[in-house]
């Protein structure tokens, strides 16, 4: 396996630039979960590393090795595409086959590696189909199976359970782990599922419009997310994002949320729970960060913990998803969405208490609309 | 899904019988003629089935019509045809399948003139190349042999092939490259696994058209070939084309359809190949 | 793609042998007609000789103008008849390989026979108008070979005839490389039949266009055989086209030089006709 | 080493085959191989494509049938041997009547043999439409013929088989200038190319008679080949066809018999005349003296006069020496080959425009454009007389 | 809009069976999702509704209109293709535009309707691209909005977010839900998103191998499952699946966990919660259903209500992914997931209480394997 280096690479069809000056580093063994909104670039950011198209400027280095010039097929690369790229013409072991063929890899090697893959992939009764005679999934499977045939430097996967069921999607999930943990492989993989990311990377990047807006562990980037736009990709429900005033001073600061025309709401922040740059901004706005799952219905009698404190609010609408119930609330004039429990005791325009943890609270510039830590 | 048969369907097969009709008229005409005997065909009407059927005139034209001195009949010839078309139908078919492949995939300078220079070479008239390329051939020591008409006829269909293949790749998923290049194919492996597999149906085109060509082709064979190399279209046309002597068109006839009877037999054969949806399902958008 | 050596190496001997074959061979021509060659290359100079008597020759006017109508119309006909077979043949209609092969066997039969059979076809006293008389419709008439007129449009027939097939052949090649996929798209966006050709299919068919046309174009320019034994150019002069000219001014009537002058011209307004098309035609291939 | 003669010709319908293998057999009891070279096609047009490749390549056929002024012209590009001293030995100088001498020798060299000696100026008849139409008997002059031919038409028949292509009409042609010039203004006119001869009245009669001709024959006539026009006359729907000597050929293949249902004659008004073709084998120069040497015993081969004889028997043609006995020849043989001394006697063997005896091809098609044009009626008499004027002026 | 009536649809490709017998009928205005596992034969069954695959057996009925033989132009309905199917031909906006143009709709209407459906699939700014210069994403929502153009009678969706991203996802199901209300369309649906399924749908259909394995509201699908595929197969993680006994007899049923080697755990069946058909089964064997959210961890000093019951377990795995904490747990030696907070305080190898909510326990045959209610 081997470490790669993305430096400033940047890209431009004709006179549109879709890539501005990505840098990434990975080391050896890493797993990158490449995230963003459709059509911010991942899918080209992965064809470059791929050597598919040449990046408009920058270069690349795999284990040391600049690879800026070097043809896809010298790369060492596997790559599951998006648009799947089966050969029509061959039967799905073919398919799965061909790789190792091109690598000149002995024929009954090649036989037994996919009956394995076909088999980790639960498409071994397909494999004298041709791939029109296929559904979407299995197309895709037959897709990761290519990947997977061979042992290369390193791994490209562009969303590549997007079209499989919750189930298979989650022993796909698995088994690219556990591949990610015997192989040590290097790997970077593109998905628009938040949990696959989440729990498939070692190291997350999130892109928007072709500039790379964060690079952190997935605990960073959902906990502390470089500014409003990751904190809003990452998760679902979305975070909650209020503007709010920082008041008093010295170890107590306070937020007051501003009410459109609802009541308008103040919140405590507890020392231990209130970043250090926050200070900087007493008196001034900022952007408040909540996640859904951060607020829970406060029950008779509880009491507020350290971190913790109460807000009274308007239920508006009621989602239930079956594991949770997604509630909105009107929050001081905001939009607010929390996650309860399947059956939390509520109705639409109820009014009710709710308890915020504050220690899962992070602010913004209000301008930058970055993280103030 | 088997399509039900209605009003519309009856037109359209009615449409295909009249047009089938009138391709087959010559034909007609061509087949009854080479039944009859000769004084038949003098005497009656050219349309009109044989009285008299006779299988001599295809016998004679096979093995004892006069191609030259000694009555040997079209027979000897089909040899050299096939010694000449089928080296010169799959040299110049896989040089234009690399062609077409090199000009779709990869760009560099001049490559879309160099495409435009050879589309152009279609269409000069051979008749201006006929006494350069004799002395071309004398002088690389090819003249009258069959490896001088197989170039000949190479070089002079690499316009057709390379148009006919970088017409049809221009259209290819470039996904499917792309994935191949991926898993390690270089320049022949994406070329022999993955372009040529799926062109099919151009293969079949070019087939045909060089394969047509190249076995009825009459100037080169006649004027850089020697008897023992004649190819079949030198032999039909002195069969048929003897300037004072009788005309026995009837013996002409099935010696128009023998000569014919390989293009004829490629066209049966490739036919079947046409297959629908090619790359359904290969490639998603 | 960027390119490596290697395709340029394999590109290099076409290159090389297109450039030699063709345009060397074109240049020594452009060479021959300024000469007073006759019945074997000379070098003597003679200026530009050969292209006044070239151009005072009725023999070539009435040859261009030939040419002008027979290669419109041949190529009109040829590519709508190809296109509309292609088509008919695509209904997944039964028999179809049968009728594929019976509209692409003339192509097999080289037209030093099938000349014959179309002569008679056409001749009134022995083809179709009489047949026709036979049957009974007295009043029928098609003399058009025999009319100086219309023997042109004869040749048209012909000519369409023995190419129709392979043109549909082309276009039947291009109808099936599309994606099944997309037809089906069309069918459910309410598409006919007729306005999923005309949307979805043909215009996917660009380049197949551009080869038609290549192939019917040069078919056009060098029809020689067909010429030769249909009408032997006549009756009189009315069926002569430039490639007949050519011929017979280069090889039967020792007149290379004009022979060769009367090629120049012909690459000289070939070039000019076809070569912008084809420039635009490219482009759209790439971009489009 | 073997010996052996390389041959391109365009002989190859059956009669001509066999013909010419009487000469293979010749050379071949002399140890000699024949290597057949045949490209039919026209009057020898791909055959003449191939000869230009063949020199070029530098790689010539030992002999190639050539007609006419086709010798002359490649003689000029000193490409063809030198067989003067076979010539001496042969005595070809004697025996050959010299208008076709005029042929086979460049510069006073021999450079061809002369193979056959046809004649152009023949009427074919058949002679039960001919009695059914109450001709019974043969035209003296041109009038006679269009009278007797506008009999048979009235009768219900075509009175004139005729093939429209170029030089169908002009094989008619050369009869009726014949007919209506005499050999002196066919001389004059044709072969020397004297614009004031052609410009003359005569030219103009000699177009109105081809009119007269014209509406003799019938609508269907564009296009059709010579035998076609021959089978209408053995099939008993026409009267007349003009044409040469190989037509007989037709008639015997249908197993006419000459005097008995057919009758050949010469054109009226053209008795003691000739307008002749020859096949000469043009012997090109090799650099090999083995195919030299049976270059030679082919070129000597084809002067014998027993070959001369049977070869012409089979061809239908006279010998192209004027010593070969006829016993062997048929009725109409016969008659060519008196005509044909005689004619050569008086002088009156002339080179037959039509097939290029006359002038050199590219004067030969002028002729044909303007003779082809006029009988097909794109332009009248005088118009046809003045283009052909101006066709001999270039 | 209209109703629909599929009845006893079938479908082989040669020898293979896709389709069994499958019957729906569905209301003017149902929004039906089609779920099952990858391969299952729900684009089959899109196909045989859009009229492009004919039914090997059985009939369709649109509005009451048999539609068997109809072909699928003059059937009125819009369609969005897994394989997205984009005219490479044609521009964004044409692509959008063409089934209006073919319904031959006004061009000013026309250009009209582009505009606000590219709008409203954020595509505006690429309408005049090839489908070949987008990215997976952008084909999707071009193709979604090719099926929005127009207003007819069904509108199916194969898959029609799969490639987007999590908030895009989430923005199309609102719109797609909105357009649904307003229109009062009837919609079938194939998707792998649970939340997807869950949120859209009227009535869910489950399939499995071509077999239609329930056909019920969301609700009724997630609670209720016909029998333990569907319960397996919706919710994410799975339904916990573990074999138990039977025992008791009357008002009072309790279920023993069997255990391979670990200790055996009894939990008494409240009567509330105990399905009227679990007696017969006394003293047999079922399979017991518990959803990962229907187990929380105890607390100190907590006591079990009337339909809640504690039982010990030790925590396996720990999966934190963000929202919630995915915990393994070894119960009576049954793998057993449950989904807590994020910030349970607990670790791999500890023993834990936890508290499992009855009133959401199911029992299944353990034969048949359908629901015993
Ligand atoms: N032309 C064909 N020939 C043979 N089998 C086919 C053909 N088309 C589809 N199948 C098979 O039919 C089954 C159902 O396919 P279908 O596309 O309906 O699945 P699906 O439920 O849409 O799956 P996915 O969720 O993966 O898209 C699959 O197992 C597939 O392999
Ligand atoms: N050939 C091209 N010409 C012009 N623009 C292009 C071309 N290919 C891609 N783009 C644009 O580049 C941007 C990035 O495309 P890319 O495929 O990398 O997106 P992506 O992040 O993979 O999106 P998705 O998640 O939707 O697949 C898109 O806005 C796309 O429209
Ligand atoms: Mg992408
Ligand atoms: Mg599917």
């Amino acid at each position: 396996m081997a470490s790669l280096d993305l430096v400033n690479v940047q890209k431009s069809f004709g006179p549109i630039k879709i890539l501005h000056d990505i840098s990434i580093g990975l080391q050896d063994g890493e797993f990158l979960v490449l995230v963003g909104p459709s059509g911010c670039g991942k899918s080209t950011l992965m064809n470059i590393i791929a050597g598919l198209e040449e990046p408009t400027a920058g270069s690349l280095k795999l284990q040391g090795r600049d690879i800026t010039n070097v043809a896809p097929a010298e790369r060492n690369i596997s790559m599951v595409f998006q648009s799947y790229a089966l050969y029509p013409n061959m039967t799905v072991a073919k398919n799965i086959e061909f790789p190792l063929e091109m690598r000149k890899v002995e024929k009954s090697a090649r036989a037994e590696r996919v009956k394995s893959v076909s088999k980790l992939l639960q498409i071994e009764h397909l494999l004298d189909r041709k791939p029109r005679q296929l559904s979407g999934g299995q197309r895709q499977r037959v897709a990761i199976g290519r990947a997977l045939a061979r042992e290369p430097q390193l791994y490209l996967f562009d969303e590549p359970l997007s079209n499989l069921d919750a189930q298979l999607r989650v022993d796909m999930r698995t088994e690219i782990k556990k591949l990610h943990q015997r192989l040590k492989a290097t790997i970077v993989y593109v998905t628009h599922d938040q949990i696959e990311a989440m729990t498939l990377a070692t190291r997350i990047a999130v892109m928007k419009g072709g500039v790379l807006q964060q690079l952190g562990t997935p605990y960073e980037v959902y906990n502390q997310p470089a500014n409003t736009f990751v904190a809003s990709f990452m998760g679902s429900p979305r975070m909650n994002l209020v503007k709010a005033r920082v008041s008093g001073t010295g170890g107590a600061l306070s937020l007051d949320i501003q009410s459109g025309q609802g009541a308008r709401v103040s919140i405590a922040l507890p020392p231990s729970a209130t970043p250090a740059g926050l200070q900087a901004y007493a008196g001034q706005e900022v952007i408040a960060g909540i996640r859904a799952e951060a607020v829970s219905l406060a029950r008779d009698g509880m009491v507020a913990g350290p971190t913790h404190c109460f807000v009274d609010a308007r239920v508006e609408v009621i989602e239930p998803t079956g594991a949770d119930t997604l509630v909105v609330l009107n929050l001081g004039g905001n939009e607010f969405t929390v996650r309860l429990e399947p059956d939390a005791p509520l109705k639409p325009e109820q009014n009710a208490r709710f308890l915020i943890d504050l220690s899962k609270l992070v602010c913004f510039d209000a301008k930058t609309e970055s993280l103030i830590a | 899904m088997q399509p039900r048969l209605d009003i519309a369907r009856i037109v359209l097969y009615v449409v295909l019988f009249g047009f089938a009709v009138v391709f087959l008229m010559p034909v007609y005409v061509m087949a009854v003629n080479s039944f009859k005997p000769l004084d038949e065909i003098r005497t009656g009407n050219m349309m009109s089935l044989p009285i008299d059927w006779t299988i001599a005139p295809w016998l004679s034209a096979w093995s004892t019509a006069q191609i030259g001195v000694q009555p040997t009949g079209l027979k000897p010839f089909f040899i050299n045809s096939f010694l000449l078309v089928i080296p010169s139908v799959a040299l110049s078919t896989l040089i234009g399948a690399l062609n077409g492949y090199i000009l779709t995939q990869f760009k560099f300078r001049g490559a879309n003139l160099m495409f435009a220079a050879m589309l152009f070479s279609v269409f000069i008239p051979f008749q201006i190349v006929l006494i350069p390329m004799a002395k071309t051939l004398g002088f690389l020591g090819l003249a009258g042999t069959v490896k001088g008409l197989i170039f000949v006829n190479t070089v002079y269909g690499i316009g057709f092939t390379t148009l006919f293949f970088r017409n049809y790749y221009a259209a290819f998923p470039t996904e499917l490259i792309r994935s191949a290049r991926m898993d390690g194919a270089g320049f022949f492996g994406v070329m022999g696994r993955i372009l040529l597999p799926n062109s099919t149906p151009i293969i079949v085109v070019t087939v045909i058209w060089q394969f047509t060509n190249i076995w009825n082709e009459f100037l080169f064979g006649a004027s850089f070939s020697d008897f023992s190399s004649y190819p079949l279209t030198v032999a039909l046309n002195n069969l048929v084309n003897s300037s004072t002597g009788v005309k026995e068109y009837n013996v002409h006839f099935a010696g128009a359809f023998i000569a014919a009877i390989p293009t004829l037999v490629v066209y049966l054969v490739s036919g079947k190949y046409f297959v629908r949806g090619l790359m359904a399902g290969s490639v998603k958008g | 793609m960027k390119s490596g050596y290697l395709p340029k190496l394999l590109f290099s001997p076409s290159v090389f042998l297109v450039l030699v074959c063709v345009y060397g061979y074109i240049m020594f021509t452009i060479y021959l007609s300024f000469t007073t060659s006759t019945m074997l290359p000379t070098t003597e100079w003679a200026g530009t000789a050969a292209y006044a008597r070239l151009l005072g020759l009725e023999n070539w006017q009435v040859s261009l103008s030939n040419l002008a109508t027979f290669a419109s119309l041949y190529i009109l006909i040829a590519m709508a008849m190809g296109l509309g077979l292609a088509i008919l043949i695509d209904q997944k209609i039964r028999s179809e390989s049968l009728f594929r092969s019976i509209f692409l066997y003339p192509m097999a039969l080289s037209f030093i026979v099938t000349g014959t059979a179309w002569k008679w076809l056409l001749d009134p006293g022995v083809g179709l108008e009489r047949s026709i008389h036979l049957l009974g419709w007295e009043s029928f008439s098609f003399t058009w070979i025999k009319d100086s007129e219309m023997a042109i449009y004869c040749v048209v027939i012909a000519a369409v005839w023995q190419t129709s097939g392979f043109v549909m052949a082309m276009f039947l090649a291009g109808l099936r490389g599309v994606d099944t996929e997309q037809v089906n798209a069309a069918k459910v966006d309410g598409a006919k039949t007729w306005q999923i050709y005309l949307r979805i299919i043909l215009p996917q068919l660009g380049p197949v266009f551009v080869s038609a046309f290549v192939i019917l174009a040069h078919m056009a320019i060098k029809s020689y055989d067909l010429v030769i034994a249909l009408t032997n150019g006549g009756p009189g002069r009315s069926t002569w086209l430039p490639s007949v000219f050519m011929y017979q001014y280069t090889f039967t009537r020792n007149e290379m030089a004009v022979g060769a002058a009367s090629s120049v011209l012909m690459l000289v307004a070939i070039g000019a006709v076809v070569l912008p098309y084809l420039f635009s035609e490219m482009r759209k291939v790439k971009n489009g | 080493q073997q010996q052996s003669v390389e041959v391109l010709h365009w002989w190859t319908s059956g009669g001509e085959a066999s013909a010419l293998n009487v000469l293979k057999q010749t050379l071949e009891k002399q140890g000699v191989t024949w290597n057949d070279m045949p490209v039919a096609g026209g009057g020898g047009e791909a055959a003449m494509t191939a000869v230009r490749a063949r020199v070029t390549a530098g790689n010539p056929p030992t002999a190639v049938q050539l007609l006419g002024f086709d010798v002359q012209d490649w003689a000029k590009q000193g490409v063809l041997a030198d067989l003067n001293d076979l010539a001496a030995k042969g005595n070809w100088d004697k025996v050959v009547p010299p208008a076709l001498q005029k042929f086979s020798k460049f510069n006073g060299k021999w450079i061809a043999v002369p193979v056959n000696l046809h004649t152009t100026n023949w009427i074919w008849a058949n002679k039960e439409v001919l009695a059914k139409a109450g001709v019974t008997s043969e035209p003296k002059d041109f009038d006679e013929f269009i009278a007797s031919a506008e009999k048979v038409q009235k009768a219900g028949f075509i009175a004139i088989a005729h093939g429209g292509q170029p030089w169908q009409d002009a094989t008619v042609f050369d009869s009726v200038v014949l007919a209506t010039g005499g050999v002196d203004y066919y001389k004059k006119a044709f072969i020397d190319l004297d614009t004031k001869t052609l410009g003359s009245p005569t030219t103009l009669k000699v177009f109105q008679r081809m009119s007269q001709i014209r509406k003799l024959v019938d609508k269907d006539f564009s296009g059709r080949d010579w035998n076609v026009a021959s089978g209408l006359v053995i099939s008993g729907k026409a009267g007349f066809q003009i044409m040469g000597d190989w037509a007989k050929g037709e008639f015997v293949n249908a197993k006419k018999v000459p005097g008995k249902d057919f009758n050949c004659y010469r054109f009226p008004g053209t008795q003691g005349t000739a307008a002749f073709n020859t096949d000469n084998f043009a012997m090109f120069k090799l650099s090999d003296p083995a195919k030299t040497a049976a270059q030679m015993k082919m070129a000597a081969d084809v002067m014998d006069p027993s070959f001369q004889s049977s070869f012409n028997v089979i061809k239908g043609a006279a010998p192209a020496r004027s010593d070969v006995a006829d016993a062997a020849f048929d009725e109409c043989g016969k008659k060519a080959i008196k005509d044909v001394a005689e004619a050569s006697k008086n002088n009156t063997l002339v080179g037959s425009i039509a097939h290029g005896h006359a002038v050199p091809a590219s004067m030969k098609s002028a002729f044909y454009d303007v003779i082809t044009r006029h009988f097909n009626g794109q332009i009248d008499d005088k118009k046809a007389v003045a283009e052909l004027v101006s066709a001999a002026k270039n």
